[in-house]
């Protein structure tokens, strides 16, 4: 059985929705407290979303240093899968695991809403139960979701087909309409839109299992 | 005449700052000790036209009052150049 | 500095309340007993204009394991299930700062919930507002909203639903009440400081000069006035500090390390410390100077009675303090040990060694005045109800629901609740847009509906009715949903108590929310009643605010307002009077007019309709349901065609004897709804509604890009533009500070 | 000794800045017309101990390259006193 390490900060909040998420799909859980120094033995790391110390001063930027953060980077060096949502995805960005930054929403209001994102490369452990151009309906939640870094390192995303989920219909005026997007090796992925929220038809969308699910599958394959 | 204005905007003394609290508790883990009342504020900065100083520090002082600051739990300060 | 007899009116005690305080002490009180007994005697703290009328309000039940007077209500919805449930007012600090005061409402309700040992899982946002017309009011909307948003979305708990109204009579107090669920996780916790010999231990955010009493209070204490530092000043919410509290709080009790819990609100460290002793029959002996000061010199009756946010106290027996403060260490939430627990049956507070306070508990609490106060019907009601309620025909019809739907009241309130998060904790089936919310409880197959609903215009043409209106209503959301409506909480927001007709009003609302829950069966479990809500003489209308909650069984048999496939039946429940105009949207809208006489009521046939629509979702007869309230029968059918994307044609031409179409299309009637099935379904819900005595007609079919009414038609495109941009259009030009 | 430290982050020119644009668009609104390149910041204060003033800055530096800035999209300035 795939198992997954949830780490919890301080202020985060979607770890129990994670995790339900993750079971139903049959992956063992557990919980990964900040200040851990070293993760337990698990294939997946996912930091949840949220809002660790508050999002005070910048989301991520405090959560960026805490102990567990050496050990999710050890993880990620060694080839482990790293899901980063949301908040999780700030942090990352933050952490210097991926590239550019989160900046305030354009229309500077927190939107939680559906969204249509759009696979840009599905070659990915996490996309590669997609093709490519597949829409995907899977709601956002945030205030900090317009992504920016500088025109070259853009060029430089786009060519190593690091960019990896667009929304169809821009809501935040990230750069390039950009959702989510993975570091080079293709290991490390960080999105806006919260998968563990579509995963079942009564709550509007079964959408967030594929790119979940992908992911169980592959550490599966990788761990073997 | 053209000016600059610096603006910053901080919280009253004495009414709470969450957002300096958990900076300043962060800190020492990053090995910074000794650092204690930090306080977190905007700092805003525009271009106005105007005929001298005086009127323009005037009308930023107006926007501040209106617009730039929250007179309830913010003080502000203007520096035009 | 001030003498004592001009100190406790600066302090909002009378008189005769100060005599009292002598004689309870047989002695001069202190400058901190003064301020304690003045917070705790305060309207706000001691119910003592309501206390007396409150008590007659039906609060026992089968499925009520907590009434009124604990931090919230606690209901069981299934066998061994038991929610919290409990709203909030938070009108006047909302009001000086819309953002911090919506904000730290929100955290107040929050921590209400956590007291009793239960897990916050859904916030609803009851909401009021002068016209937007306004810029300053737009500017209030818009910062309530990011207020609720922050805080409510950081401390990660959903905001699934509420209601906003907008009349002149709000411009200069809005309402922002705030209602909370929560699902009791490990045992059900009291606020009892049981035990003489047991810690009494402070936790949370650090103890500052927050929203202390009024420059007065300071002034008083000698202070020099120029130091800013020592004004007292807004409560500024921390939603990160929350957080940690919450699940420090959750983790002490789950960890039975807590004899017992109470957050601190109004009242500062004095309200829990007095009500916690006594209700546990004991004392206990505190020390101001253990408490973590955020400021410094700050004087005793400031530690007492000041409101910083975030903080909890509890009880902890000695041998398990070690244990209890590694907890808060854990979350990093600072904690403190503050005194003991006595048989003294006192509050005793020292500071360096010397006490500053020694009251016998009772005396702030069940010895604080209760008022029988004086209360008239006002003279101008008569006029106001004999006048003609205003809703005559429109030049055009089409034109007339397109007005109706463009009202700010009606549109989509889409921009508020997109701002919230609404998801979270993977519960919410039924999402704002509804009639009621449904929340999926954590890994069960049971649910729960909840509903706020409070009509003020109602009330104001007439309190006794529009308060069984409000109950009506908030039951029907429920269970349009497909619902069993099983208890309330409620938050009456009226006028100053000491104006009769304001007393008068509000007795009349308390008898009208008595009797239409004792006909539904739905207990009060608790509330909150916030008077003073009026400037310069001009109070609100009376605005009791009811939460309605309703269990579903299962939360497969929820139902929808979205119309579901072509074809489908549209039928109508209940039965319409042309005459309910009086203090309609219609009215309002199209001719400006609030008056007359609200709607009239029969409980038995709107109880009967609630038992029907709960057992015909339990079916599975129903694709969609939406109750009739503000706009009538033309906006909820509305609601059902955008919500579904898809038209309908219908026929009200008889469904208002005698009345004419514009009646037929904005009456406001109670006990109706309005449904949709596949035509096999409609014989089985003929027979139900027979079996419930409820009148029941087929008025039309789904299907189409049209609202057509008959006599004339709209396009589905043009109604959702309507519908949809009304409130960001007018609400983008509000401005973030 | 103790010192004051004032530091101003603003976002890096080319970094769209939706706050200042939403001040810049709503002052002509309240009548402030000419008002152009409105930025939006923080402004963060805090006191620390140190041996000299040039010992402060360079720590404040730090905590700025490590914390307090994201070299992304924000530029600082700091102020001893
Ligand atoms: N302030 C608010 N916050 C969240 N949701 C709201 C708010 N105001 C209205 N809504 C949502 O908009 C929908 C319509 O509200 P309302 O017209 O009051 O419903 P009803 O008439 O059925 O009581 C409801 O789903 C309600 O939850
Ligand atoms: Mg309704």
């Amino acid at each position: 059985m795939t198992s997954a390490g949830i780490v919890v900060f301080p202020g985060s909040n979607c770890e129990q929705d994670c995790r339900r998420a993750l079971s139903g799909l049959g992956a063992s859980t557990a919980m990964v407290w900040h200040t851990e120094s070293a993760l337990p033995d698990v294939d997946v790391v996912i930091l949840p979303g949220g809002f660790a110390h508050g999002d005070y001063l910048r989301a991520g930027a405090i959560a960026r240093f805490s102990p567990v953060m050496d050990a999710v980077r050890k993880h990620a060096e060694s080839g482990g899968l790293v899901l980063g949502i949301c908040n999780g995805f700030q942090i990352l960005c933050e952490a210097g695991m991926l590239p550019g930054a989160l900046r305030k929403n354009a229309g500077l209001k927190f939107l939680c809403e559906w969204t249509d994102v759009r696979v840009e490369n599905a070659d990915t452990p996490f996309t590669c139960r997609t093709q490519t151009g597949d829409v995907l309906r899977i709601p956002i939640n945030h205030f900090d979701g317009n992504w920016y870094c500088e025109p070259e390192t853009f060029q430089r995303l786009h060519d190593n087909g690091q960019i990896v989920l667009r929304y169809a219909d821009n809501p935040n005026g990230s750069l390039g309409s950009v959702a989510g997007l993975c570091n080079p090796a293709g290991n490390v992925l960080g999105l806006m839109p919260h998968p563990e929220r579509a995963c079942e038809s009564v709550l509007g969308s079964e959408d967030g299992r594929v790119i979940l699910r992908a992911m169980l599958d592959h550490a599966q394959r990788f761990a073997a | 005449m053209a000016f600059t204005a610096l603006v910053s905007v901080m919280p009253k003394p004495g009414v709470a700052d969450p957002q300096g609290q958990t900076i300043e508790g962060a800190l020492p883990v990053l090995g910074y000790t000794g650092v204690h009342d930090v306080r977190v504020g905007k700092r805003i900065e525009l271009q106005l036209e105007a005929a001298n100083e005086s009127e323009a520090r005037q009308r930023v002082v107006e926007m501040c009052d209106k617009l730039l600051a929250n007179p309830v739990i913010e003080s502000y300060e203007v520096t035009i150049r | 500095m001030t003498t004592a007899l001009s100190l406790h009116r600066e302090l909002g005690l009378t008189d005769e309340e100060f005599q009292q305080i002598r004689s309870e002490l047989q002695r001069e009180p202190t400058h901190a007993e003064l301020a304690m007994f003045s917070v705790m005697w305060s309207e706000h703290c001691s119910y003592k204009s309501s206390r007396l009328h409150l008590k007659k309000m039906p609060s026992t039940g089968d499925r009520i394991l907590v009434g009124p007077g604990e931090g919230a209500g606690i209901v069981e919805v299934a066998p061994g299930v038991a929610v919290a449930w409990k709203a909030e007012s938070h009108n006047h600090p909302s009001f000086v700062e819309p953002f911090n005061g919506a904000a730290t409402g929100v955290g107040g309700i929050i921590r209400d919930i956590v007291s009793m040992g239960a897990r916050p899982i859904a916030l609803m946002d009851s909401l009021r507002f002068g016209e937007l017309g306004d810029a300053p009011t737009r500017f209030l909307v818009d910062g309530v909203a990011r207020g609720i948003s922050s805080y409510g979305n950081s401390i990660g708990v959903p905001t699934v639903g509420g209601e906003t109204g907008f009349e002149d009579c709000y411009a200069d107090n809005p309402l922002v009440n705030v209602a909370c669920l929560g699902i009791v996780e490990y045992k059900l916790m009291q606020g009892r400081a049981s035990g003489a010999g047991n810690k009494v231990l402070l936790f949370g955010a650090s103890t500052g000069r927050d929203g202390i009493g009024g420059a007065s209070v300071l002034a008083s204490a000698g202070f020099d006035e120029g130091s800013d530092d020592k004004r007292p000043s807004v409560q500024v919410g921390d939603p990160f500090s929350g957080k940690l509290l919450i699940e420090a709080s959750l983790e002490l009790i789950r960890r039975d390390l807590l004899v017992g819990i109470q957050d601190l609100g109004a009242g500062g460290i004095t309200c829990p410390a007095s009500e916690m002793a006594d209700k546990a029959g004991s004392g206990m002996h505190l020390h101001a100077d253990h408490v973590h000061l955020r400021q410094q010199a700050m004087e005793p009756f400031e530690i007492m009675i000041s409101e910083s946010q975030e903080r909890m106290l509890a009880v902890v027996e000695p041998h398990l303090v070690t244990d209890a403060l590694a907890v808060c260490a854990h979350w990093g939430v600072s904690a403190e040990v503050i005194g003991e627990v006595t048989a003294t049956g006192k509050l005793e507070v020292e500071m360096q060694g010397e006490t500053v306070a020694d009251i016998p508990v009772g005396a702030l609490t069940e010895q604080a005045p209760l008022l029988d106060r004086n209360r008239r019907r006002p003279e101008w009601l008569d006029e106001l109800q004999k006048s003609p309620h205003g809703g005559g025909p429109p030049d055009d019809l089409a034109a007339a629901v397109m007005s109706v739907l463009a009202s700010p009241a009606i549109a989509s309130k889409r921009w508020l609740w997109r701002q919230y998060d609404h998801m979270i904790f993977l519960g919410t089936i039924g999402p704002p847009g509804g009639d009621a919310a449904v929340i999926r409880l954590p890994d069960r197959e049971t649910a729960v509906a909840i509903s706020t609903d409070g009509p003020g215009r109602f009330c104001y043409l007439d309190p006794y009715q529009g308060a069984l209106l409000a109950v009506a209503e908030a039951a029907r959301n429920v269970a349009a949903v497909g619902a069993l409506p099983v208890a309330i909480t409620n938050c009456l927001n009226f006028g100053n108590p000491e104006d009769p007709a304001v007393m008068w009003q509000f007795t009349e609302v308390v008898r009208g929310i008595s009797d239409a829950c004792a006909a539904f069966s739905t207990p009060v479990t608790g509330g909150n009643v916030s008077f003073y809500n009026e400037t310069a003489g001009r109070a609100v209308f009376p605005t009791p605010v009811i939460g309605m909650l309703g269990v579903l069984e299962s939360f497969h048999s929820a139902v929808g307002t979205a119309f579901g496939r072509d074809g489908h039946q549209i039928v109508m429940f209940g039965s319409t009077d042309p005459g309910d105009l009086g203090g309609s949207e219609y009215a309002k809208v199209m001719f400006g007019v609030v008056a007359g006489r609200p709607p009239k009521l029969d409980l038995e046939g709107e109880h009967n309709l609630h038992l029907l629509l709960h057992r015909a979702a339990d079916a599975g007869l129903l694709v969609s349901c939406h109750d009739l309230s503000q706009g009538g029968a033309a906006v909820a059918l509305a609601e059902c065609a955008l919500a579904g994307h898809r038209g309908f044609s219908v026929d009200l031409s008889d469904i208002s004897p005698g009345g004419e179409l514009h009646a037929a299309l904005f009456s406001e009637s109670p006990s109706r709804v309005i449904a949709s099935c596949p035509e096999h379904h409609v014989e089985d819900l003929v027979q139900l509604a027979a079996e419930y005595r409820v009148p029941v007609r087929v008025i039309g079919v789904v299907g189409g890009g049209t609202l057509d009414f008959g006599p004339f038609a709209l396009m589905l495109d043009d109604v959702e533009r309507v519908f949809e941009d009304t409130l960001p259009q007018i609400l983008s030009a509000s401005m973030d500070r």
